[in-house]
C-alpha cells in the first residue's frame, strides 16, 4: 500500500501495523515519536496500530537544539 | 579542594522550577556543536542539569546514524524538549506534544517566533500556546520578549517560568536592557530565565547580577573558538554573578575613599 | 567534585610576575574590614595568595592589641607591602624600605598619589621612584592610570608588572575604558594587574576578559554586605573571565540565528 | 634621657639599646621595624644599636591596606 | 544669520505623517510646568510643530479659570489629543472619540497602560482599540514598547506611525535599547517616532542617529531646571542628530589615524 | 527667523581663552579633505572661527599649487598652528616658533607624541615644552590625555586652556571616560577643550554635557560621507549639548511618572 | 431636576437644553465637550438636545498632558 | 654655490639674499617661512640676509592639519 513517512511517499509492501513500519524503515522505536494522521501513535501502540493505505505518517526525534 | 570551598553556595542555592530543583542555574541548548562528542563535553563542562533538544523529523537515508539520545543519557541529564521554529501557537502545540511523547517528562521550552529575521517571539500566539498547554498540563517555560506586561500575562496564563531575552537570539549581545529584566524580576512571582543573546562570561555574570533566577544559552558555547572551556567560563560566571548578587556589592561613588588607613603616617 | 573539574585551568594556568608564580590571579587588600576575623575569612574565600598589606607606626597605647600579622601566616600569604598615602617619590620610597625589613621579601606596591581627593597617581613621581627602587634590587609594581605612554615608561623604568586603575580606587564604577586597557595589554611585555576600580563581579569577569593578567581589589570586598561571600564571588568571575578569554568567544551579530535546525520540520 | 618615638616626645629613663626602649614600650620587635633618625635598625643590631639622648625613632609594622 | 544658514536641512527635510507634512520632526507635550506661560515659553522654543494634549473633566468649581486652549492657538500648533491614563481598549476609543470632538482633527496619540507602576503598554489592548480608530476614520499614533513584532502588527492595524520607548514614561534614561528601534526602523514603512525616556539633549541626538523619523518628548522639559533653554537644547539636538544621521558618520577605529600629514616633516 | 530665535545662548555664552572671546565653541582641524573647497565648505558649515593647521615643508616640485592659506582669510577664521607629528619637546618647540612666524598670532595647539600607533601624548615632554613656550610668551593650548593630574601640572605651567582626548585621535571611537572629563572641568580653572575622538554629533553633545568649554575635531567631519552636513550637524550638536548643560537636565528614575494629570479621569 | 455631572449629582432647576446646563454651570461652550448617558452631543446640537431627569454628563476639554 | 632646501641639496648659482633663493624657487615669501641653519630668518629681512655656500634651509607653510 502507499503511505507518506515525513513527506514523501512510499510502498509498504509487507503492510501491517506501525511498529512494522518502523522496522521496515530500520528505525528503533524507542528513539523516535510518530504521528499518525496527525494523531500521536503512543509507544505501546506501535505494534496494535494498523497502517492503512493513505495514511500520512511523521517520524520524529530529538536533536540538537537550543 | 572541594567544589563547596571554591563556592559557598554549593548545594544550598538551588534553582527552583515548578516545584523540581536544579543544582546548577545554568541551562544549556545542544544545538550547532561540530559533533556529538563536543556537545556532551561542552555540556558537562557547563555543569548544566537542564538542557534543551529540538524535535525534528528522522532523516529516513541516515537512519543509521546515531542519535544525539546516545550520549545524553536521562539519569545525567534532564532533558528540555524547545518548540523551536514554530510561527504559530498550533504548530507550537503540536511540537511540544511531540516532545512531551519523546521524552520522559511534560516539560517544555515554548517558542513561538514572529519574524524569521529576528526570531523575536510572537507574544500573542505565545499567551495563547501557554494557555493551551497548560491546561493540558504541560510545566510550560516560554520564551518571550523583555516587556513587562507580556510576562505578566504569561504568569497568570500558567507558565512555569518566564525566559525573556537578553539579545537576538544568536546575536552574542549580551544583556542590552537591564531595567527591563529587573523590573520582570521585580513584579513576577515565577521564576525568571534569561534566554538567549548572552554572548560571553560577564555577559552571564552581569546578568546573574540582576537577581534572576538562571540563564539558558547555546551558541555562546557553541560558537566560541573552544567550547569546552568556554562552557567551563559559564559555569563559574553564573556562579559568580549569583554570588554578587547575594552578597550585595559595594555602593559606588564618583570620588576615591582610600583602602589603607589615612593615620599612622610618618612624620 | 574537585576544583579541576570546575576549572580545567585550575593549576594550568598561573599568573608569572618576576619568574614568580601565583596560583590565583588575584590579589586583595586588607584594608577597611570590621574585624581582622572578617579580613581572614573574606582573604581565604577570594583564593588570592597575594595579600597586600600598608606601612603605619605602632599605636604606643595600644600595642598589645594583637596585630594583623598575626592572622596572615607567611606559609599561607604572600605580603606585599604598599606605600598607599605618600605623596613624593621620597616618601614612597622610604615607606617600601620600611615595608621591605618588615616583610619577606623586597616586591612593594608602589604608590605615589597626586591627589588627595582622586587619589589618581603622580606618574612623574611614579617614574622616579620607580627607577630608584629597582635600583637597590625592589621588585616594583606601581599602581598607575590607564595611559599607554606612562606605562611603557614604567616597563623601561624595570617595573615588575605594570597596575593600572579601572577607576579610582574605592569608587567601584568598574572599567570604565576597557580600550585603554587592551592597549596596555597589546603594548607591554611585563604583565598588567587592573588594580582599584571594580565593584561587583561583572566588573571583575569583564577585566579579565580584556586579556589582563590579573586584578588587585580591596573595598569591593571590604564593602560589600556580605564580605566573605562577595570573595568567592570574585574569585569565581577571575576565573570565569580568564577562561572566556582563553576560549575565544563567539563573533557578535545585530541579527539573530538559529540555536535549532531550520530543517526536518513536520508539513 | 629624652627621646621621640612616633612623633611623641618621652623619657627614656632605663636608657641602653633599641632593643630596650622597645621592651620598656612593651612591642614585640618581630612585629615591627625601628627607624632612628631616619636610618632603619636591621633587625639584628636593635639589641646592639645604643640609643643615644634626642634620638628620634619611628617604629612602624603592618596594618590592613589595600 | 539665517536659520537655513546654520541648518541646511531647514525646511528641506520635513517629517511626514499620514500625507501631512511637518516642519519640526520633535512633538511635545504640555504636562507637569509650572504654569500656562512656562508651557507656552517651551513649545515656542521647542520649534515644535504637533503638541499634545489630554482629555480631562472640566473642574465645575474652578470653571472659570483660563484654560490651556486660551494660550495654544490652532494656526501655530496642531494639537494632538492623547488618551494617557487609560487602561483598556474602549476607555482608549471613548478619550479619543472625545478628543475628536474638542479638537480640529482625528488624530489620536494613543496610549492603552498595562501597568501603573512602569506606564508600560497593554499591547494586545493597543492593537485591538488601533483596529477600531482605523475603521473609524482616526489617524492613529500609538505608544508602544520597543517589540518589532507588535510594531509591525500596529502597522497591519492601520497606525499612521509607531511610537516605541525609548525608556519608561518619565524616567529620563534616554535610549536604552538602540538594536531594537534601528530594527523596527528598518522593517517598518510608516513613520517611526520614539516616545516616552528622552532625558536631555544627548539622548535625543543619539535617538535620531538611529535614523528615526521624530521624537515625542514632555518630562525633559518640563522637569529642567531651565524649561525653555532646555526646549532650545532639544530642538537644535533632534536637528543635529538628523543631520548626523543623513550626513554618514565616520567609521571607527581602535587605534589612531593623524588628521596631519605625516609627510614634509622638517630634518 | 533668526539665529538668536533658535539658539538664546547665540552671542551671550561666548568660549572665553586667554582673555580672546570666540563666538563657537566649536574648533575645526583641516587635514584630510577631499580638496581645499571641501575644506572651506565644512569649516564655513561648522561655524567654527578657530581652526587649527600644520607647518609643513613646502613641496618644492609643486610650489605653484595654490595653497590653504589661500583660501583661509585672516578676517575670516582664527588660524591655531599645531605641533602634530612631533615627538620630542625641542621638535615641537621648533614646530611652534615656525607657526607663530608663518602666522599672526604667538597660539600654538602643542602635541608631544609618545607613540606612533596611538598618537597618544608624551606627558612628561609636553609640560616641558609647555613651560618652555610659555615663557617665550606662546599662548599654549596643549593636547593631552585624560589624566587630571597631568592636566593640573598643564595648568600650573601656563597653559591657557587644557585639551584631553576623548578617545585616540582618528579613532571616532567619543568620549571614553566622561567621569575623567568631568574630573578636570571640575578642578581646573583654565578652559577645557576637549580634542580627539569626537565621531559624531551626539558624542559632541554628550561631550558638551559635561560642561567642558568647547570641542576640536577634524577627522569627524573630514570623513564623513557628507562632510559640509556633518559639520553642520557638529555645529548644532555643540550648540545643543551647551543649553542642555546650562539648563539643567530632568533627574532620572527606575520607574515612571505620567506626564498628563492622574485626576479628571471619567467614570 | 435632578442631574449627575462629572461625578457629582446636583439640580437643574430651570431645566432646558445641554446649552442651558453649561451656561448654569458657566461653561464656555467652545471650550468643552459633552458626553450625554455615554453619547457625544455634537457642539451644534447643544441647543437642541433637551436635559431630561436623571441624565448623566461628563463634560470635559483639553488640559495639559504628554 | 651648494646649499641644502628642504633636505635636498641643489646649486644655488645667482647666488644673493634669501628672498633672491625664494624667487628663484619659485615662492612666494608671503606664504611661507624660512628657517636658515636652524634660525628663523624674519620676513622683513629675507633680502638682507645673504645666502651663503653650505647653508641649510627649511621652507615651511601651513598645509590642512588637526
Amino acid at each position: 500500500m502507499k503511505v507518506e513517512v515525513n513527506g514523501t511517499s512510499r510502498e509498504f509492501v509487507a503492510g501491517g501495523s506501525v511498529l512494522a513500519l518502523l522496522v521496515e524503515l530500520e528505525i528503533d522505536p524507542r528513539m523516535v515519536v510518530v504521528e499518525r494522521n496527525r494523531g500521536i501513535v503512543r509507544r505501546d501502540d506501535l505494534d496494535r496500530v494498523q497502517v492503512e493505505d493513505g495514511d500520512r505518517f511523521e517520524i520524529v526525534q530529538f536533536v540538537g537544539g537550543g | 579542594m572541594t567544589d563547596e570551598r571554591i563556592d559557598p553556595l554549593e548545594g544550598r542555592d538551588p534553582m527552583m522550577i515548578a516545584e523540581r530543583s536544579f543544582s546548577s542555574r545554568l541551562i544549556v541548548g545542544t544545538g550547532k556543536y561540530r559533533s556529538h562528542e563536543e556537545t556532551v563535553e561542552a555540556i558537562r563542562a557547563s555543569g548544566a542539569e537542564m538542557v534543551t533538544v529540538a524535535v525534528r523529523r528522522v532523516d529516513l537515508d541516515a537512519s543509521k546514524q546515531e542519535s544525539l539520545l546516545h550520549h545524553l543519557r536521562p539519569e545525567e541529564f534532564f532533558l528540555l524538549p524547545n518548540t523551536a521554529g514554530c510561527f504559530t501557537a498550533d504548530d507550537a502545540i503540536r511540537y511540544a506534544r511531540l516532545g512531551r511523547e519523546a521524552g520522559l517528562s511534560s516539560w517544555v521550552k515554548l517558542e513561538v517566533i514572529g519574524d524569521q529575521e529576528t526570531l523575536l517571539p510572537d507574544t500573542e500566539a505565545l499567551l495563547e500556546a501557554t494557555r493551551v498547554l497548560t491546561a493540558e498540563g504541560f510545566t510550560v517555560l516560554p520564551y518571550t520578549n523583555d516587556d513587562l506586561i507580556t510576562a505578566l500575562r504569561l504568569e497568570e496564563a500558567g507558565a512555569a517560568a518566564v525566559m525573556p531575552l537578553a539579545s537576538p537570539i544568536g546575536s552574542g549581545l549580551g544583556l542590552l536592557n537591564p531595567l527591563n529584566i529587573r523590573l520582570l524580576k521585580s513584579r513576577l512571582s515565577v521564576p525568571v530565565i534569561v534566554d538567549a543573546g548572552v554572548g560571553t562570561a560577564s555577559d552571564a555574570c552581569l546578568t546573574m547580577e540582576q537577581g534572576v533566577d538562571g540563564i539558558l544559552m547555546n551558541t555562546a558555547l557553541a560558537a566560541a573558538e573552544r567550547p569546552e572551556l568556554m562552557a567551563s567560563a559559564m559555569r563559574l560566571a553564573v556562579r559568580a554573578g549569583r554570588a554578587a548578587y547575594l552578597a550585595g556589592r559595594m555602593p559606588t561613588r564618583e570620588w576615591a575613599v582610600p583602602s589603607s588607613p589615612s593615620t599612622g603616617m610618618l612624620d
